[in-house]
C-alpha cells in the first residue's frame, strides 16, 4: 500500500466521524442480516386486537411489542428491523449502480474530451434540467412502484452527480503530466483509464459513494411517502412513516422510529461521506439535492 | 438532531416573525363576523358544474349552483327548483317537470325553463370543441332527445328511451341548472372563470387547489344561509386538515383520518362525527385465474371478517355490506347477509382441491391512498384469506392502470375498488357496478347482462327497486362481487359550529349554523 | 457588463432549447412506458366504451407515440401547452395559475436558505479551529440527514400545532380577501394594490413552506461557503493584504468574501434548480397551491398532458434560475467577464 | 549608524517527531537605512521564515524561542498587534514571489490601491491621482488604462510593478522583498530589480532581499548572508562573498552554478540535499557537516562561533577548513560539447506548427486562434544534445508535445530515422516511442503518487507489446536505478517520500526504460536548487556517455543550456529568431531577442555593471 493511502487510511481511523459512522453502519447491517433471529414478530403479522400499541415502556404497552405496534397491530420493532434490509439494499445498490454509471461515463469524458465529453455534458445539463424529485415522479409513474423500480430510478436520476464531479476531476488529472507520461509508456486506452486516472479520483469516488447512500435512503422514503416504492409485502422505513403519519398525532411512535431509523442511517452515511472527504483531503462541494 | 443552540435561535427568529402579527386574533375577529373556515379535501377541476362528474366535489358545486332536486339528510328526495314531476306518457318517455318562480341567479336575473333547456339539453348537445372539453352531461343525458319549454316555470322532456333514473340523476352529479344568458353572453371560459348560479352562495375569490371564498346569496329561494361568509381551504393532505383543526385555523376539517377524528373528538372544544356514508368499498372481482370457479369466489367473500375490518380501520363505523349498495337504500334486498364464516370458505375450498395447506394462488391489487385505508384493509384481506387457504399476492395498481386492465380486461382476480354514489340510486350502485355492458364493471359474467338490461329501462318504480336487489341478492349469491363495508365520513368541527350531517357524505355549508 | 451578459443569456436560451426539446422528448417515451388509461377515469357513469374510445381520439392517445409527441410539440410552439384529461381546461391556465406561487416559495426558501447559510458559514469561519465549529459542523450533518418533506411535517407540527404562531394552510388567512390580481404574484399584487394584511397575512404564509426548503440549503451554503472562505484566507493576496496592515475584519469582508462567494453562488444555482424539486413535496403538506400540487394530482390523475407540461416548465424553471445564477456569478467574477 | 532592523541571536522554533528543533538560529543581523542586505539559501535554508518574523506572520506551528529583533528601535517581538498592524504597509513594505496571486482577483487596480492609499491616509479626490503617478513611477505604460483593469489582464511583470509601488507608496522605512523575480521571465526580472533599486535609491529606503541567487543577490546587494538549514553560515560584503567565498557551502553553491562565459567546467555537485526540517534535530552541530566534503567529526558534533575574517566577512565553520583551497570543490575542466556526428538525424522536423482554437462559432463567426509555434524546422542526430531557449509562452513546450505525438501539429511533418511519425497512428506510435522519450518539467505532476518507484520506472513494461514479468521488471529497475544514481532501497518509495531532485531522477529513469535514443526534456531542472541541478546536469552528461543517448532539451536557463547543448535554438513567441553552434550564438547573438535574453541574466562577474538601465 502507498503510504499515502496508509496515511489516509489511518486518518480514516482515527477520524471520530468515521468511526462513529461505523459503529452505526456496522450494527445496521448486522441488524439486517440477522433480522430473522433479531425480530420478535414477522414483519407482516397483523395483530388486529393489538393496533396502535405504544411502545413497552409507556402506559399500555406491551412486551411482546417492544416498540408498539402500528395500524394493522404489528411490530414496530419487527418492521424496523427489516426495514433496515430494504434501506440497506436500496442504499447499496443505488448508490453503486449510480456510480458506476456515472463515473464510466465521466471516465470516458474526461479521457477522451472532444465529441465524447461535447455528449457526455450535454446529458447531464439534460438531466440537470430536471429537478430529482419531479423526475423520480415522471420515472416511476412511467415504470410503476417497486424496490427495483425505485433502485432503477436512482440510479437513473442520480449518476449526474458522480458524473458532473468525477468529469471535472478527471479533466484536472488528464491535465497531469503522468498521464502523458503513461502514453509515451505505449499504454492503451483502457489500461490509463484504469490504472491511473481511475485510482486518481478514487477517493473522490468512495466519497461520493457515501454520500450518495444517504441519498437513496431519502429517495427511497420520499417514494415511499408518496405510495410509488417498494411491494405491498415489504416492510420499508419510508412506508412505515407514510402509513403512521395518518395517526401521527395519535400514535406519535409510529413516525418517530422509523424517522429517527431514516436520520440515524443517513448521518452515517453523511458522517462517512464526511470524514472520508476529510481524511482523503478529496475538495469536493457535497451537494445534495434529490431530496 | 438539532443542538440547543440553533433551536433556540430558530426559535427566536421565528417567534420574530410570529410577533408581525400573524393571525391568533386575526381568526377570533373572523369568527366573530359570522365567518365560516372549512378545510376540505379536494378542489373543483373547474366552475362549469355541467363539465366533470366527480363526486367528491359535489358539495362544492352545490353551493353555488342549483339542482332541480336535492335530498334531505337522509337522503330522501326533496323539491329544489323542481317542485313536481312525473311522466306525462306512459310509456316514460315524456317527464314534466315543474319550475320554481322565485329563482334568481346571482346576477339577478330569474331562472326560467329556458335555462333548464339549456342546461340539460342545448349545452350537452352543442358541437364539441377540438380538444375534447366534452361536457359529462352529454354522455349523461344522452338519452334526452329534446327539451320542450311549455311555461317559464313549466318543462316537458322528452327521452329517446326511457330513462327511470332520470329523477335519480336529478340530484346527483352534472346536474346544475346555469344560467343561459350570462353564459351564452360571456362565453363558457368567462363562465368557468366567475361562474353563477342560483345557489346559496356566490363565489367571490377562487385560488386554484388553495381556497373558496363563498358569500351568502340574499335572494335565496330557500333563504339566506346563516353563515354570511364562506372560506372552504383546500387541503389535500390528511395530517394538515387534522393541524388545521388543531391549531384552531378552521371551524370544520373534512374526512380526517379515523383514528384522528376519534382523538380530536374527546379534545375540549372539538366535536367529531364518524359515520358510514352511501359510498361503499368493494371488491372489484373477475372470473380470471384463481377465480374462475364460483366457489372460490364465494369462499373468497365468506373468509373475510368486514366487522373486524370496520373495528381495526374505521372505530367500527363502516357498515359491513352484503350486496353492492348501502344499507338502507332501495337497491339493498331486506333480510339478505352473506355471513362472514372461515368454515365455509374452507368447506368451499375444499370442493375444488384446496385448503390452508394446499393454498390456491390468485393476484389482487389495490390502489394505495386513492381511498381511505385502502392499502391497509388490502393487507388484512390477504391476511384473512391466508387463514382459508386462498394465498393473494398484492400489488399497488394506480386508478388509472386499474381503468385501463378494467377496459382491456386484464384485471386480477380481485381489486380493491370504492364507489361514491351519494344519490342512492340502485341504478348506480349495481347498474354500473355489475351490468357488463357498463365500462365501470369487472364482473362481465352473460347472465348479469338481460337482468340489467331490462332494468335500465324499467318504468315502473317499484318494479325497479326491486328488480336491483333481486338482482344485487343473486350477483352476491353466484360470486359476482365481494362488498365490504360502507366508506366512512368522518367531520370534526369546533363547538361553536351546528353540522347538518348528510348521509351521502355531503358537506353543505348553507345548512350549518354558528351557535350564539 | 449588460453586453456580457446578454450574450451569456442569448446562448443559454439557445442551449436552452435543444435541451427543452430533449427532455419533453424523454418525458413523453417514459411517461408511455407503463399502460395506463387516465381516459375512463375521468368518464361518467353511463359512458359507454365508444365513448371512450372517442375522447381517446379526442386527445390524440390513440397515435403512435412519435405522433403524438409531434403534435404536442406543434402545439407547443402556438403557445399551446395542451388539454388537461381530468380538468377539462387548458392546461397552461392551470399552470399559469400554480406557476407564480411556486416561484414566490422558491423565491422565499432560496433567500431564506442563502441569509441562514450565509450568516451560518461566517459564524462557522469565524469560530474555525473551536468546539462551537465542531459543534454547528456536526449539526449541519445531522440538519442534511433530514429530507425537507420530513422538515415540513416536523415544522408544521411544532410551530403550527404545539406552539401555534405560524399558519401553514395555503396563501393567505380566511379572513384575508384576495388581492386584485395584477402580476399574479401575490406579494407583489398586494404592495402593488396595497394590500397590507394580505401582504403580511402572505409573507406569513410563506415562513414555514420556505422554511422546510431553507433548513435543506442552508447547511450547504453554510459548509460551502466557509470551506471556501478557509481556502481564499490561505490566498496570497489575502497575505499580501495583511502584510499591508489592513485589519481582519475588513480583509473578510473586502477581500476574502467576494472570492470565497464564487463557489458558493454556482452551489446556490444547482441547489435553487433542486429547490424546485422540494416544493413538490412542500407544497402537497402545505397546501399550497403551486405547480406541485398540480404535479402530484396530474401523477395522481395520469394526467398526461400537464405532467407534460409542468415538467416542462420545471426545466425552464431550473434553467431560468440557471441562467440567473450565471448572471450573477459573471457579475461577481471580473475574471469571467474578461474572458467572453 | 543608524539601524533599520536589528536581529540579535533571533531563533524560531518548531515541533517536528515530537522534538523542539530550531528552524532558525543564531540569526544576527542589522541594516541601515539605504541598505540592501540579501538574504541567500537553498530551498528550506529558512530565508522566507526571517520575512515572517519581521511581519510577525509565522505559521501556527512556529513561534520565536530567543533573541531579538528590533525596528526602528522598537521591539518587533514584543509589540501590540495594534501597533504591528499600523507598522505593516506604512513602515514597513512587503514585495511578494508570486505577483499573479498577490493581488485579489475581483478588485480592480485602483480599488487594491485605493485601499491601500485610503490606509495611508490619502483622501479620496486624490487617490486616482495618486495612483496614477506612483504607477508611473514604476514605468509603467499609460497607468490611467490600468485603474480599472483587474490583475489577471495584467502580466505578472505588471503586476509586480503594481505590487512595488504600493510597497513604496507609504515612504517605508524598510522593505521587505521575497524572491521579487523567481517567478518572473529572465527579461523582466532584470526590470524589475533595476526598478526596485532605482525606487529604494531614491527613497533611502532598507532593503531586505531574499533570493536564491547567489550571482544576482550580488549585483543587487550591498552585504549578503547565506543562509544553510536555518543557519546563517556565511555573512560579509557582497563583493568579497563573491569573489573570495570562505565557506565551503558558499563555494560549492557557486561551483554548482553554470557560467553564462568562460571556460567550461564540470560543475562540482554536493551529494544528497539540504536536510528538512524533520532531520535537524539529529543535526546538532554544523548542519552542512554530512554533506561538506572537508567535514571532520568535530563538525557534527559542535557548533562554531561566528569567525570575522575581517572587512565584515564572518563565516561560521570550522577554522582550519576556511583557508584553504580544497581539491573537492575546485572544478574540474569538461570536454568539449558533445560535438554532432555526421549520422543521419534521428529525429527531422520539417515546418512543423501549432495553432490552438481558430474554429468557427456556431454562428460562423471566426474566433482568434493562438499561434503556439509558427512553422519550424530542427533535426537531431544521435547523441547529440540540442538546447531550446526561450521565455514563457515562446512555444518550447508546445514543440516537445508536438515531437512526442501527444498533440497534433497543425502543419509540418516529423520523422524518426527519416519514417514519417506525424500522425499519430499506431504504427508511428511505434517507431515513435521505440526511438523518443520525454522527462517532463514537473516531476510532482509527471509521477503518479499511487505508484512506487519500481513500478514508475518500468511503467512502459505494463503495455501490451512490452509486458514483462515481475522478476524482470524488478532487475530492469534495480538497473534503472543504478544508472540514474539512485539508491536501491528507493524501489519501493512513492513519490511522497522522494524529494525533489530524486523525483527528477526517477523521472529520467522512467524515460530509459525503453532505450530511447533521444531524450526530449522539458525544463527538468527549473524547479530545482542549484545543488541539485547540478547533480542532474552531470547526470545526462554522463548518460551521454553511457548510453550514446540524443537530448532536445528545452529551458529558459541559458547557463544551463550552454552547459549542455552543443547547438542551441532560440525561440520568441512561438518563431524561431535564431539558431546555431551555442557558443558562436552566445558570443555573438545576431538577434535583438537573444541579445536582450543574454543581457538580462546577471554577469558572472560582479564588477560589471547589471542590470543596465534601459534607454
Amino acid at each position: 500500500m502507498s503510504p499515502r493511502a496508509a496515511a489516509a487510511l489511518r486518518r480514516c481511523a482515527q477520524s471520530p466521524r468515521v468511526i462513529v459512522a461505523a459503529i452505526i453502519l456496522i450494527a445496521a447491517i448486522a441488524v439486517a442480516l440477522f433480522a430473522p433471529f433479531l425480530a420478535p414478530h414477522s414483519p407482516q403479522d397483523q395483530d388486529l386486537i393489538n393496533t396502535l400499541l405504544p411502545p413497552m415502556w409507556a402506559v399500555g404497552g406491551d412486551p411482546s411489542y417492544p416498540l408498539g405496534t402500528d395500524t394493522l397491530g404489528r411490530c414496530i420493532l419487527s418492521r424496523l428491523i427489516y426495514g433496515a434490509r430494504v434501506a440497506l439494499y436500496v442504499a447499496f445498490v443505488a448508490a453503486t449502480g449510480a456510480m458506476l454509471l456515472g463515473a464510466a461515463l465521466a471516465l470516458l469524458a474526461s479521457y477522451f474530451g472532444g465529441w465524447v465529453d461535447w455528449i457526455v455534458s450535454r446529458m447531464v445539463d439534460i438531466w440537470m434540467a430536471f429537478p430529482p424529485v419531479v423526475l423520480a415522479l415522471i420515472l416511476l409513474v412511467g415504470m410503476g412502484a417497486g424496490v427495483n423500480k425505485v433502485i432503477l430510478a436512482i440510479v437513473l436520476i442520480d449518476w449526474t452527480r458522480f458524473c458532473r464531479v468525477i468529469r471535472s476531476e478527471g479533466i484536472v488529472v488528464m491535465k497531469r503530466d503522468y498521464i502523458a507520461a503513461a502514453r509515451l509508456s505505449s499504454f492503451t486506452n483502457l489500461q490509463i483509464m484504469l490504472k491511473e486516472l481511475l485510482p486518481a479520483v478514487s477517493p473522490l469516488l468512495i466519497t461520493l459513494l457515501s454520500l450518495e447512500m444517504g441519498i437513496a435512503v431519502i429517495v427511497e422514503a420520499i417514494m415511499s411517502f408518496v405510495g410509488l416504492s417498494v411491494e405491498p409485502d415489504v416492510a420499508a422505513w419510508g412506508v412505515m412513516i407514510a402509513d403512521a403519519r395518518q395517526t401521527m398525532n395519535q400514535a406519535p411512535w409510529g413516525v418517530i422510529f422509523p424517522v429517527f431509523a431514516i436520520f440515524l442511517l443517513v448521518l452515517a452515511f453523511n458522517l462517512m461521506g464526511d470524514g472520508l472527504r476529510r481524511a482523503l483531503d478529496t475538495r469536493l462541494l457535497i451537494s445534495r439535492g434529490a431530496a | 438532531m438539532m443542538d440547543r443552540r440553533s433551536l433556540i435561535a430558530r426559535g427566536a427568529g421565528l417567534s420574530a416573525l410570529a410577533a408581525l402579527g400573524v393571525p391568533r386574533d386575526a381568526l377570533a375577529q373572523a369568527a366573530a363576523k359570522g365567518q365560516l373556515t372549512l378545510a376540505y379535501p379536494a378542489d373543483v377541476p373547474t366552475w362549469d358544474p355541467n363539465a366533470r362528474s366527480l363526486a367528491a366535489v359535489q358539495s362544492l358545486y352545490k353551493t353555488v349552483f342549483d339542482q332541480p332536486l336535492t335530498q334531505n339528510p337522509d337522503i330522501s328526495p326533496k323539491p329544489a327548483l323542481i317542485t313536481k314531476w312525473g311522466y306525462v306518457d306512459d310509456k316514460g318517455l315524456s317527464l314534466g317537470v315543474d319550475l320554481r318562480d322565485d329563482v334568481v341567479f346571482h346576477d339577478g336575473t330569474p331562472m326560467t325553463a329556458a335555462d333548464f333547456r339549456y342546461s340539460f339539453f342545448e349545452r350537452p348537445r352543442a358541437p364539441v370543441p377540438e380538444g375534447g372539453r366534452r361536457l359529462d352531461t352529454s354522455f349523461l343525458w344522452r338519452r334526452v332527445k329534446d327539451i320542450e319549454v311549455v311555461s317559464p316555470t313549466r318543462a316537458i322532456i322528452h327521452f329517446s328511451e326511457p330513462m327511470p333514473s332520470a329523477v335519480a340523476w336529478f340530484y346527483f352529479l352534472c346536474s346544475y341548472v346555469v344560467p343561459k344568458a350570462y353564459v351564452e353572453r360571456v362565453g363558457v371560459d368567462e363562465f368557468a372563470r366567475k361562474p353563477i348560479g342560483s345557489g346559496p352562495y356566490k363565489l367571490v375569490e377562487y385560488q386554484q387547489g388553495a381556497r373558496i371564498v363563498l358569500e351568502a346569496h340574499d335572494k335565496y329561494w330557500g333563504g339566506k344561509p346563516a353563515i354570511p361568509r364562506v372560506t372552504i381551504e383546500l387541503v389535500r393532505d390528511p395530517t394538515a386538515r387534522v393541524a388545521a383543526i388543531e391549531s384552531r385555523r378552521v371551524d370544520v376539517s373534512i374526512d380526517v383520518p379515523i383514528r384522528e377524528a376519534q382523538r380530536l373528538g374527546a379534545i375540549s372544544g372539538l366535536t367529531s362525527s364518524i359515520d358510514a356514508i352511501t359510498d361503499i368499498t368493494l371488491l372489484q372481482i373477475t372470473k380470471n385465474g384463481g377465480f374462475a370457479d364460483d366457489r372460490v369466489r364465494l369462499a373468497a367473500h365468506h373468509a373475510i371478517n368486514k366487522e373486524a375490518i370496520s373495528k381495526a380501520f374505521f372505530a367500527g363505523a363502516a357498515t359491513p355490506i352484503a350486496v353492492p349498495a348501502a344499507k338502507g337504500t332501495p337497491g339493498y334486498p331486506l333480510n339478505f347477509d352473506f355471513p362472514f364464516s372461515e368454515e365455509k370458505a374452507i368447506a368451499l375450498l375444499k370442493e375444488v382441491g384446496h385448503g390452508p395447506q394446499n393454498p390456491i394462488n390468485i393476484k389482487f391489487s389495490s390502489t394505495n391512498g386513492a381511498f381511505p385505508s385502502d392499502f391497509e384493509v388490502a393487507r388484512a384481506i390477504v391476511a384473512m384469506w391466508k387463514k382459508v387457504g386462498i394465498n393473494a399476492e398484492l400489488e399497488t395498481v394506480e386508478p388509472s392502470t386499474y381503468q385501463e386492465r378494467l377496459r382491456a380486461k386484464t384485471l386480477p382476480e380481485a381489486t380493491v375498488f370504492s364507489w361514491g354514489n351519494t344519490s342512492a340510486d340502485p341504478e348506480m350502485y349495481g347498474g354500473y357496478l355489475l351490468d357488463p355492458k357498463s365500462i365501470f364493471s369487472a364482473m362481465k359474467s352473460d347472465d348479469l347482462g338481460p337482468i340489467f338490461a331490462a332494468l335500465l329501462v324499467e318504468t315502473n318504480e317499484e318494479k325497479r327497486i326491486a328488480g336491483y336487489r333481486a338482482a344485487h341478492q343473486f350477483a352476491a349469491e353466484k360470486g359476482y362481487t365481494i362488498p365490504l363495508y360502507q366508506t366512512v365520513k368522518t367531520i370534526v368541527s369546533q363547538n361553536g359550529v351546528n353540522i347538518v350531517k348528510y348521509a351521502n357524505g355531503w358537506t353543505l355549508p348553507q345548512t350549518y349554523s354558528q351557535k350564539s | 457588463m449588460t453586453r456580457i451578459a446578454l450574450q451569456l443569456l442569448l446562448r443559454r436560451l439557445l442551449l436552452a432549447i435543444p435541451i427543452l426539446l430533449c427532455v419533453s422528448a424523454l418525458v413523453f417515451v417514459i411517461l408511455r412506458l407503463l399502460p395506463a388509461d387516465p381516459i375512463a377515469m375521468s368518464l361518467p357513469p353511463g359512458a359507454t366504451p365508444e365513448d371512450v374510445e372517442r375522447l381517446k381520439r379526442d386527445f390524440g392517445l390513440d397515435r403512435s407515440i412519435p405522433a403524438q409527441y409531434f403534435i404536442w410539440l406543434g402545439k407547443l410552439l402556438t403557445g399551446d401547452l395542451g388539454t388537461s384529461i381530468f380538468f377539462r381546461r387548458g392546461v397552461g391556465e392551470l399552470v399559469s395559475r400554480a406557476l407564480p406561487a411556486t416561484i414566490e416559495l422558491v423565491a422565499a426558501g432560496l433567500t431564506l436558505g442563502v441569509i441562514l447559510g450565509v450568516a451560518g458559514g461566517l459564524a462557522m469561519f469565524a469560530k474555525r479551529g473551536t468546539a462551537a465549529e465542531q459543534a454547528i459542523d456536526l449539526s449541519t450533518t445531522g440538519l442534511m440527514a433530514i429530507p425537507e418533506f420530513l422538515w415540513a411535517i416536523l415544522l408544521i407540527l411544532f410551530l403550527g400545532v404545539a406552539f401555534p404562531l405560524l399558519p401553514f394552510i395555503g396563501r393567505l388567512d380566511p379572513a384575508v380577501t384576495l388581492p386584485p390580481t395584477i402580476t399574479g404574484f401575490l406579494l407583489l399584487d398586494s404592495l402593488l394594490s396595497g394590500r397590507w394584511d394580505a401582504l403580511r397575512s402572505a409573507l406569513a404564509h410563506l415562513v414555514l413552506p420556505s422554511l422546510a426548503l431553507a433548513i435543506g440549503l442552508a447547511p450547504l451554503v453554510m459548509r460551502v461557503l466557509r470551506s471556501s472562505l478557509l481556502e481564499t484566507i490561505l490566498e496570497d493576496y489575502i497575505t499580501q493584504a495583511r502584510l499591508r496592515g489592513i485589519g481582519e475584519r475588513r480583509i473578510l469582508i473586502g477581500h476574502a468574501l467576494k472570492n470565497a462567494a464564487l463557489p458558493t453562488i454556482s452551489l446556490i444555482g444547482v441547489q435553487g434548480g433542486f429547490m424546485f424539486g422540494g416544493t413538490v413535496l412542500v407544497e402537497m403538506i402545505f397546501a399550497y397551491p403551486g405547480l406541485g400540487n398540480l404535479m402530484v394530482d396530474a401523477v395522481r390523475n395520469h394526467d398526461l398532458p400537464v405532467i407534460q407540461a409542468v415538467a416542462l416548465i420545471y426545466c425552464v424553471l431550473v434553467l431560468a434560475i440557471n441562467a440567473i445564477v450565471d448572471v450573477i456569478y459573471l457579475a461577481a467574477n471580473p475574471k469571467l467577464r474578461a474572458a467572453s | 549608524m543608524t539601524v533599520v532592523l536589528e536581529a540579535k541571536g533571533l531563533a524560531v522554533s518548531t515541533t517536528a517527531g515530537g522534538r523542539t528543533v530550531d528552524v532558525l538560529r543564531n540569526i544576527d543581523l542589522s541594516l541601515a537605512p539605504g541598505r540592501v542586505l540579501g538574504l541567500v539559501g537553498e530551498s528550506g535554508a529558512g530565508k522566507s521564515m526571517i520575512g515572517r518574523v519581521i511581519a510577525r506572520n509565522l505559521p501556527g506551528a512556529f513561534s520565536v524561542s530567543r533573541g531579538a529583533l528590533h525596528f526602528d528601535g522598537r521591539d518587533l517581538l514584543t509589540i501590540s498587534d495594534r501597533d504591528r498592524l499600523a507598522l505593516l504597509g506604512r513602515d514597513i513594505a512587503f514585495i511578494p514571489q508570486e505577483p499573479l496571486t498577490a493581488l485579489n482577483p475581483t478588485l480592480t487596480i485602483a480599488q487594491q490601491f485605493g485601499e491601500h492609499l485610503e490606509r495611508l491616509g490619502v483622501p479620496r479626490g486624490e487617490r486616482r491621482a495618486r495612483i496614477v503617478s506612483a504607477l508611473a513611477e514604476v514605468r509603467l505604460r499609460d497607468p490611467q488604462t490600468l485603474l480599472d483593469r483587474y490583475p489577471f489582464q495584467l502580466s505578472g511583470g505588471m503586476c509586480q510593478r503594481v505590487l512595488i509601488a504600493m510597497a513604496f507608496a507609504g515612504r517605508p522605512k524598510l522593505i521587505v522583498a521575497d524572491e521579487p523575480t523567481t517567478a518572473l521571465d529572465v527579461s523582466t526580472q532584470a526590470h524589475i530589480v533595476q526598478i526596485i533599486r532605482r525606487m529604494q535609491r531614491d527613497t533611502g529606503t532598507a532593503l531586505l532581499f531574499i533570493t536564491h541567487d547567489l550571482r544576482l543577490a550580488a549585483h543587487v546587494c550591498d552585504e549578503i548572508m547565506v543562509l544553510y538549514a536555518g543557519d546563517m553560515i556565511e555573512r560579509g560584503p557582497a563583493r568579497s562573498i563573491i569573489n573570495n567565498p570562505r565557506h565551503p557551502y558558499t563555494r560549492a553553491l557557486l561551483a554548482a552554478n553554470p557560467a553564462l562565459s568562460g571556460p567550461r567546467l564540470r560543475l562540482a555537485s554536493l551529494p544528497d540535499q539540504m536536510p528538512a526540517i524533520s532531520a535537524f534535530a539529529d543535526l546538532p552541530g554544523c548542519r552542512f557537516a554530512p554533506r561538506c566534503p572537508v567535514r571532520d567529526p568535530a563538525c557534527a558534533a559542535g557548533g562554531f562561533e561566528p569567525l570575522s575574517l575581517g572587512d565584515g566577512h564572518i563565516a561560521r565553520c570550522a577554522p582550519g577548513c576556511l583557508s584553504g583551497e580544497t581539491q573537492a570543490i575546485a572544478p574540474t575542466a569538461l570536454a568539449p560539447w558533445p560535438v554532432a556526428r555526421s549520422d543521419a538525424p534521428v529525429l527531422q522536423v520539417d515546418n512543423l506548427s501549432k495553432r490552438y482554437g481558430g474554429g468557427r462559432t456556431l454562428f460562423g463567426a471566426e474566433t482568434p486562434g493562438v499561434n503556439a509555434v509558427l512553422p519550424m524546422s530542427l533535426s537531431v542526430r544521435p547523441g547529440e544534445f540540442v538546447g531550446v531557449v526561450g521565455e514563457s509562452g515562446s512555444g518550447k513546450s508546445t514543440l516537445a508535445r508536438l515531437v512526442m505525438g501527444l498533440e497534433p501539429p497543425t502543419s509540418g511533418a516529423i520523422r524518426i530515422d527519416g519514417k514519417d511519425v506525424t500522425k499519430d497512428a499506431p504504427q508511428a506510435r511505434v517507431i515513435r516511442l521505440d526511438a523518443l522519450q520525454m522527462v517532463f518539467q514537473d516531476p510532482q505532476s509527471a509521477l503518479n503518487p499511487r505508484r512506487p518507484v519500481q513500478s514508475l520506472v518500468t511503467q512502459a513494461m505494463e503495455s501490451p507489446r512490452r509486458r514483462a514479468d515481475a522478476v524482470t521488471r524488478l532487475s530492469r529497475a534495480k538497473a534503472l536505478l543504478t544508472e540514474t544514481g539512485l539508491a536501491p532501497e528507493m524501489l519501493d518509495r512513492y513519490p511522497a517520500q522522494l524529494s525533489g531532485g530524486q523525483k527528477q531522477r526517477v523521472n529520467i529513469a522512467r524515460a530509459l526504460c525503453v532505450t530511447p535514443r533521444l531524450l526530449v526534456a522539458d525544463e527538468i531542472v527549473s524547479g530545482l536548487d542549484v545543488s541539485v541541478q547540478a547533480q542532474i546536469l552531470n547526470l545526462l552528461l554522463d548518460l551521454r556517455e553511457a548510453r550514446d543517448i540524443g537530448l532536445l532539451f528545452i529551458s529558459h536557463d541559458l547557463a544551463v543550456v550552454r552547459y549542455l547543448c552543443a547547438r542551441v535554438i532560440v525561440m520568441q513567441n512561438g518563431a524561431v529568431v535564431e539558431e546555431g553552434v551555442t557558443e558562436e550564438v552566445f558570443a555573438a547573438p545576431q538577434h535583438p531577442y537573444t541579445r536582450a535574453l543574454l543581457a538580462a541574466v546577471p554577469p558572472d562577474d560582479v564588477d560589471q555593471p547589471w542590470p543596465v538601465e534601459a534607454a
